[in-house]
């Protein structure tokens, strides 16, 4: 599936949820069904930095289309990256480079969740994108 | 500071729908749901009168103080100048001199580590601070000590989160030149001994400042029956506005300290060679001083002074010691700092569960707790704790409050587990 | 820098009634007169949207911000962090990394002289400040100069009040490590040439910082066009509340200097062993920042923002010049400060009349204006007077206002002479 | 005539007047016939401590009975004086010493000057009942 069509799966899968509260369950169920990262993977090189909370992000490229895998010490963040995962896991390097992730704002996520977290998130979505861009420039 | 606790028909007898009703944040929503603020050792909410206050000076008072002959700038000044009496009379200080206006607790601290340190510290003298001091009470003092070569020591607490006076006798020495306590920890909650603490060190002449931040909020302070030598607080945490807070100091030490910063105000005479400082606390207070907010602080200690302010402490310590029961009944959670005295503050941790996801999890369901170090790294470090999730009760919440996170920390434990 | 004279065309477009009604103070009283509020170089009004910023901030959003995962506590962050682009759009500022919260310009002065002095200066370096500074530009300088053993140099002016950029160029030297030169002096009104100055300095590697609290309000000040090192102002006398203003550094400065104050918020671990700061600009903003009140400061930007500066500033013009020309022309009459590039302020003195005496008697009449020395006793000294007469305007005066001054004016000769 | 009748003569004096600035032009004119102090008493001892402007307060007794003489830069503060000295020149020492002087807030004087200016009054009738307690001892 494009990327578009997967945001588009996860906007429908919200669309389920009325408030906050329920959304937040939801994500937080995603992210504890998030496969954990192998310790071998859980490398300072690999951390992210802005996040609030540890956050590890490894990934690798497979004929021709970038994978993800990552792990944190908190479960809410552990189901922010399961949707981003989703959604860009799998795809061509250009397409996770100019995935506009617009659905992060249209399921209400940013608008819920602290500024802090906020940049956290920012700061996964941009180190993605720079492994896509990395493996984009190699290919 | 033995506690009497509250008895049923107190409780009752306190009326929190009445006192509520002053405060207009209290009836709005978060995400929709009802606000249930359990944040308070952050900052307090602040009642209408001191909005109010706000709003008038701003729409029929507003001038710079105290070097203007006109109309506003006397009324400004007028209401200005009696903010201090209020704030003298309100921790008992001997004389109005002795209250100095700053930004905060933090800003109070820093001002006697610059000033006092510069004076007093050499190389090899020591500053002595406990175990559970906020960052705040422990970041100027290390910058001092290092500027001035000197040596930070540090009171160990137990794992209860009590300092041990025995422990700390054995640390005051010569070459300690001040101590600087909190009066009550914001992430454990604990009061300290304080009144004993300033009689061992003035049995060697060592003077102490006491953080009371929280200790303002939640006690009745009388700083000559205290005998401290400095004390801090924040406005913002006592109901009264943001960027005003308290130094209070005895007249002899700020008539000895040199002036922390320079400019208008704290001036009583200047030209290119030779300039000549004003008295105290003007000495202190350099630059147009944030005169509104002090005019509203006024009206914060106003409100104070209009409500039952012991029965108002022992309501809060009745909230707090029915949600750390209650807490402590709840399989996985373990109760961070379990001092014997203790005020306000309940911390905790949830086995196997991040604090962060608990708090962010209860802000869902509108109830605002803090969660992480609370500005107390070294507490977290001797738990082995990253943070921990904290509720702190102001006299305007209710036990239902308490009951609404006891239900949002079971349904946490549920989710996140 | 030149100033383009509002045509009368102009004049008349400029709706200062319109803008009187965004100001609740000005429809006051005092002493039973309608007031007429000429201490602006004080401290300015407020408009209502301000003062409302207040209401609703603390109705509505109040919490401590930044650490905090709740709703308010994200609310308030996001409010405040936004101020912050806000105040970088204003004055065109490269990043939000330049912006600093303090209190106000005395204090953004006191935490240049103090961490970037004790960083720089050493015994026999130079500190160049100018013969029309505010105290606040004199006394931190004077006090880091002592205790850093460097010297404090002036830089002359004229019986105009104006600076000769040649001596000024004579006075940089390889011994001077930083100029503080004011934008627009407070107490005779003289537009300094400060670009000039900067690239002058600069030509040497010298930084340079100003002191902009007037020239904020009355120009419009591009940091990077004016290229200074360290730009100072104060809210309260920009539309915004009292006890906030900015400190405005280069990146490279702000990240070479020390920290100011320690506490909450401007670090980034701490230990009793070994603490690592923050980023700036929180490196600089230790404690609970004035939280309501840079809000406020948000809304006062955006008030200016929804007027034409450029059209407000000239209006000025035209008021201050008419003013200047009005009192010229009355026997006895002699202004001080009669530079050519000048705004907003007109300071004056009467023949063998006491300043504070018409002072006190235009209060009478409702008119509020400022006597003695404006914090600026050097420049009295130069001009051998105990003090001024000082009027100072801001858009909301109006022509019929600078009338009735200059009634009380020939009504206070009558009376007192 | 006593302290209290001449408090009652100024308080009747300015009961003609509704205005503030009708007042004020009222205390200039008192100010502008205050005699003017001789030099030789414009001593620094004679000073009066805590007034903005410039203030000398020249006391010595006579017959039992204590006087003063004043001067200042300011024609106000002259003015004020000039009150006082109605009121308190003259006067048996004791009668100094209790005077209430209860006109000052009768006339609305310290409602409408400056904290600073109402310091400076208060320093002067200090400093003149200071003199009458030092000449009472002495009798
Ligand atoms: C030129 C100038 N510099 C500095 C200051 C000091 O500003 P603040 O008192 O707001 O710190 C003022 C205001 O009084 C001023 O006019
Ligand atoms: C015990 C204690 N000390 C110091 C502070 C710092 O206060 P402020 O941030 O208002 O300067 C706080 C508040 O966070 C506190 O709780």
């Amino acid at each position: 599936m494009s990327v578009l069509d997967l945001e588009k799966e996860i906007i429908e899968d919200f669309e389920l949820f009325d408030e906050w509260e329920e959304k937040y369950q939801y994500i937080i169920e995603i992210g504890q069904k998030l496969p954990p990262l192998d310790d071998k993977y859980k490398l300072d090189e690999n951390k992210i930095k802005g996040c609030q909370s540890s956050v590890w992000l490894h990934a690798y490229a497979k004929d021709g289309l970038v994978y993800f895998e990552a792990d944190s010490d908190s479960t809410f963040v552990k189901g922010e990256i399961a949707l981003l995962i989703k959604v860009l896991s799998g795809q061509p390097a250009a397409e996770v480079v100019n995935a506009p992730l617009a659905f992060i704002d249209t399921i209400g996520l940013r608008q819920h969740i602290a500024v802090t977290r906020a940049n956290g998130l920012s700061s996964m979505i941009k180190q993605m994108k720079l492994y896509a861009v990395g493996m984009n420039s190699k290919q | 500071m033995e506690k009497t606790t509250l008895t049923e028909k107190g409780i009752a007898e306190f009326n929190v729908e009445e006192i509520r009703r002053n405060f207009p944040i209290l009836s709005t929503k978060a995400h929709g749901k009802p606000l249930v603020y359990l944040d308070n050792a952050a900052s307090s909410q602040k009642p209408q009168v001191v909005i109010q206050k706000l709003v008038d000076y701003y729409s029929s008072l507003n001038a710079n103080i105290h070097r203007g002959v006109h109309y506003l700038s006397q009324k400004a000044s007028q209401e200005f100048d009696d903010v201090r009496v209020k704030v003298q009379e309100f921790i008992n200080a001997a004389s109005e001199r002795e209250i100095v206006f700053v930004r905060g607790t933090t800003e109070a601290i820093n001002l006697v580590a610059s000033s006092f340190g510069r004076k007093n510290l050499n190389a090899g003298d020591e500053v002595l601070i406990s175990a559970m001091e906020h960052h705040s009470n422990i970041v100027p003092w290390q910058m001092i000590c290092e500027e001035r070569k000197a040596v930070l020591k540090v009171i160990p607490m137990n794992d209860r989160g009590e300092i041990s006076l025995d422990e700390y006798a054995s640390l005051l020495s010569s070459k300690t030149k001040i101590v600087s306590i909190v009066h009550t920890s914001n992430s454990l909650g604990t009061v300290n001994p304080v009144k004993e603490m300033i009689r061992l060190a003035h049995a060697k002449n060592i003077p102490v400042l006491v953080d009371a931040a929280q200790g303002i909020v939640h006690t009745v302070i009388d700083v000559q029956d205290l005998d401290c030598d400095f004390l801090a607080f924040s406005g913002h945490k006592m109901l009264g506005p943001t960027g005003v807070g308290i130094l209070y100091g005895k007249e002899k030490q700020l008539e000895d300290m040199p002036p922390y910063q320079g400019g208008g105000e704290m001036i009583s005479s200047v030209s290119f060679e030779k300039t000549t400082y004003n008295e105290i606390p003007f000495k202190f207070e350099a630059g147009t001083p944030n005169i509104a907010d002090v005019i509203a602080l006024g009206t914060a200690v106003d409100y104070y002074k209009s409500i039952d302010r012991n029965a108002a402490f022992e309501y809060e310590h009745y909230l707090m010691t029915e949600c750390s029961r209650l807490l402590a009944e709840i399989p996985g959670v373990r109760l961070i700092g379990t001092a014997s005295n203790k005020a306000s503050v309940v911390s905790f941790v949830i086995d196997n569960v991040n604090a962060m996801d608990a708090g962010m999890y209860l802000d869902t369901m509108g109830i605002a707790v803090r969660t992480g170090q609370h500005c107390t790294a070294p507490v977290m470090q001797q738990f082995c704790i990253p943070g921990t999730i904290r509720a702190s009760f102001m006299f305007y919440n209710t036990i239902e409050e308490v009951h609404a996170l006891i239900e949002g920390v079971k349904k946490a434990i549920k989710l996140l587990k």
